[in-house]
């Protein structure tokens, strides 16, 4: 932290260079967009095989849209730090003496706008398939629930994915540890996502108090990662 | 007594599990000590 | 267990071998009463006789996990980072970790019994089998690669989060259950109409758990503390070979 | 002094990488490390970087003492591995001005850089992923330039450069000890090494011997 203080680099100026640093290589390598969105999307069709009911469908668009979210999650999660393990860059953020603090929220922000694109297409995937009918309310309702979701999604991914990156073992580990901690944005995005879709008749007033859950959630993780990414991600 | 495999079985599972760890905590234990000197049995 | 001697185990002292012995005597009368001695209940009948033994590992496993927290807790604080810590914490875990299971596996017994089904998606239930997942991540956030210090500092940070994600977890099944279905499901421990040998058995299995409990995390804590002196140990040998590649030395 | 070791063991897998080095770097020095694979070179340059626990003996480097916060030295070190730590997605310029926008050097730092490591504009437009080994080394050459490091790390430097890639290497080295760094760096060049540097140390099964 002094070591950004000593060059007059500003923690914001350090998130934002990892912040568009993980964008340009996405732009370039376009990761998510050729294989996690088909990959996300195939999981939502291959839902629609196995459950093969229309008003089931209806009724679990929310929950399915969450999961396959939260499949994806994990793949983008190891591919944010794939980008910095392969040609040992990791290596180089760590002897840089910068504050690892803002690389978490760099690499978060970034994360959370590719899971936000993701969804976008998702939650319009899941309007055209499982026929889902969306009022005015409804998607004020939707949109705060996306936002806050994915932002506690891409502070808890990133915490992990930092634990995990360049050890054994990752591609089940970071699974294991982050499915527990991701069970409350997983319940809570779902019932917000099925008040604003009018599922089973759920009224869209329901919904805000699972956004304040996870309202919660987003800060306890955005302030635990600050703190704690440094000391889990160092050697 | 109605039920006994279900009330027995509960008992042989906590206290087979128990003692499954104690007895290789000790065995551990024990293939560890061989070359350490009571010097370093912080607890003796 | 408690008969092992100095002799025998290494980890042994005065001291575990009271606790040891005290822990047979109340364990044996635990089972005694709880299988023959205590009543049936009114309501659940044979099947609250499994309650002895699943109340009180449920509590153990609680407590373990509150004690890996505080002692993670201890290791991130202490300037000297002590390793003794990072070893009670892990010892901990692990004994907490065994308990957790035998709660659910006793649980579903029990749950078979008085409600016909293993399992319940009630919001204790489902906590508690989150809680186990979690902990079994811990263990393997231990056994990754790195020096002793690496894993003493991941793994309480990993103990710590963990310490703010069950009441999350926690709080978000209760409401999910509360706004989806009715608290219709049983409650193992509301409808039991205890007498006194009932309330004594209950009480005797919560300290004869708890003295289980400090027995195996010393006995284990200190296996640890053997495991790193051995590998120490290990690297002055390997310490001699590896200059041993060199010239003359 | 810039390093002094003393008996330092460094554990890396369960392996005793260094086994008691000891060894003193002055200010000013380029000091080449040698010796066969495996010998510890790569853990000491590592080591020094404050990026491997020092499990026994003490090290102070640049006057922060590794065994009590390894983490202070590493501003003032640049460490080039055997990785280049680079984003093979960027081009060239991308690169290296991420790394400036880290620690706050200007666009005029990125500019120098490139043209002392013989960047051209054609190179720094170019993905690194379509760079030639010799190339990416450069360009991985140039990032630290850019960090003004105090205390240059460099694990084989000259691997897969071209000779002329290698006299302006070794012209980039002289010049950053002319500017006020110190160099250490391995090397299985043994002519060309030795040439360039003032001093040389041996490393053979973890531990250091003056050559």
């Amino acid at each position: 932290m002094k070591n950004s203080l000593d060059t007059g680099v500003t923690k914001g100026k350090v998130v934002t260079a990892v912040l568009s640093k993980d964008l340009k290589i996405e732009m370039r390598s376009r990761v998510v967009t050729n294989q996690v969105l088909p990959f996300a999307g195939l999981v939502m069709v291959m839902f629609a095989f196995a459950l093969d009911n229309d008003d089931v469908l209806q009724r679990v668009a929310g929950g399915l849209v969450w999961l396959a979210t939260l499949f994806s999650l994990f793949i983008i999660v190891q591919r944010s730090f794939a980008i910095d393990t392969q040609d040992g860059a990791l290596d180089s953020l760590r002897v840089a003496g910068i504050d690892l603090s803002a690389v978490f929220f760099g690499k978060a922000i970034a994360l959370a706008l590719k899971l936000i694109a993701l969804e976008i297409v998702l939650i319009c995937g899941a309007v055209l398939l499982y026929r889902v009918d969306l009022t005015a309310s409804g998607l004020v309702l939707l949109v705060t629930c996306v936002l806050c979701a994915t932002s506690g999604l891409a502070f808890v991914g990133i915490l992990y994915g930092g634990l995990t990156a360049g050890a054994k073992g990752r591609e089940t580990l970071l699974p294991l540890l982050l499915l527990p901690v991701v069970a409350p944005v997983l319940i809570a995005a779902t019932r917000a996502t099925e008040a604003a879709f009018g599922s089973g008749g759920a009224q869209t007033s329901e919904g805000w108090a699972w956004i304040g859950l996870l309202t919660v959630f987003t800060a306890v993780f955005g302030v635990s990662g600050s703190l704690a990414f440094g000391s889990l991600i160092d050697e | 007594m109605k039920d006994a495999g279900f009330i027995f079985g509960s008992y042989i599972v906590t206290l087979g599990a128990i003692l499954m760890f104690a007895v290789s905590t000790l065995r551990r234990a024990k293939k560890s000590a061989q070359s350490v000197t009571d010097k370093d049995k912080t607890w003796l | 267990m408690s008969q092992v001697s100095q002799e025998t185990s290494p980890t042994g002292t005065r001291a575990t071998q009271a606790i040891g012995v005290l822990a047979l005597a109340v364990m044996a009368w635990v089972v005694a009463s709880g299988l023959l001695l205590t009543p049936q209940d009114v309501v659940q009948g044979e099947s609250v006789r499994i309650m002895y033994v699943h109340v009180p590992s449920a509590w153990i496993a609680y407590l373990a996990f509150v004690f890996t927290a505080v002692a993670s807790a201890g290791w991130l604080i202490s300037k000297k980072h002590s390793m003794g810590f990072d070893r009670f914490a892990g010892a901990s875990a692990e004994v907490g970790v065994m308990f957790m299971a035998i709660t659910l596996i006793t649980g579903s017994l029990w749950g078979r019994l008085t409600w016909g089904e293993f399992w319940q998606w009630d919001p204790r239930l489902t906590t508690t089998a989150f809680l186990f997942v979690t902990y079994i991540g811990y263990l393997a956030v231990r056994r990754l690669e790195g020096s002793v210090e690496q894993r003493a500092r991941r793994s309480a940070v990993v103990a710590l989060l963990a310490v703010l994600e069950i009441p999350l977890v926690h709080f978000s099944v209760v409401l999910w259950r509360s706004l989806h279905q009715g608290a219709t499901v049983l409650n193992p421990n509301g409808d039991v109409k205890m007498d006194d040998l009932m309330l004594f058995t209950l009480f005797s299995g919560v300290v004869g758990f708890t003295l289980v409990f400090i027995w195996l995390v010393l006995h284990r804590q200190r296996t640890m503390l053997l495991v790193d002196v051995a590998d120490n140990q290990g690297l002055d040998l390997a310490i001699v070979a590896r200059r041993a590649e060199g010239p003359a030395n | 002094m810039i390093a002094s070791f003393s008996n330092v063991v460094v554990v890396y897998d369960n392996f005793p990488a260094l086994a008691g080095a000891s060894f003193e770097i002055a200010s000013g020095e380029i000091v080449l490390l040698q010796g066969p694979n495996g010998a510890g070179k790569t853990t000491l340059l590592r080591a020094c970087a404050g990026l491997l626990p020092i499990a026994r003996g003490s090290a102070i480097v640049l006057g922060c003492d590794l065994g009590v916060d390894r983490r202070a030295v590493r501003a003032k070190v640049g460490l080039l591995g055997h990785a280049n730590g680079l984003f093979p997605d960027l081009t060239v310029a991308e690169n290296i001005s991420f790394w400036s926008r880290l620690i706050g050097a200007s666009a005029q730092d990125v500019e120098t850089a490139m043209q002392i490591m013989g960047l051209s504009d054609r190179l720094s437009a170019t993905r690194v992923a379509n760079l030639s080994a010799g190339q990416r080394r450069r360009c991985a050459l140039a990032t630290l330039i850019v960090r003004r490091a105090q205390l240059w790390l460099l694990d084989e430097p000259h691997a897969g450069l071209d000779s002329q890639g290698r006299d302006e290497l070794d012209k980039t080295l002289r010049s950053a000890r002319d500017a006020g760094a110190t160099v250490v760096f391995a090397s299985h060049e043994i002519d060309r090494a030795q040439n360039l540097a003032t001093r040389s140390l041996t490393v053979v099964g973890g531990v250091v011997t003056e050559t």
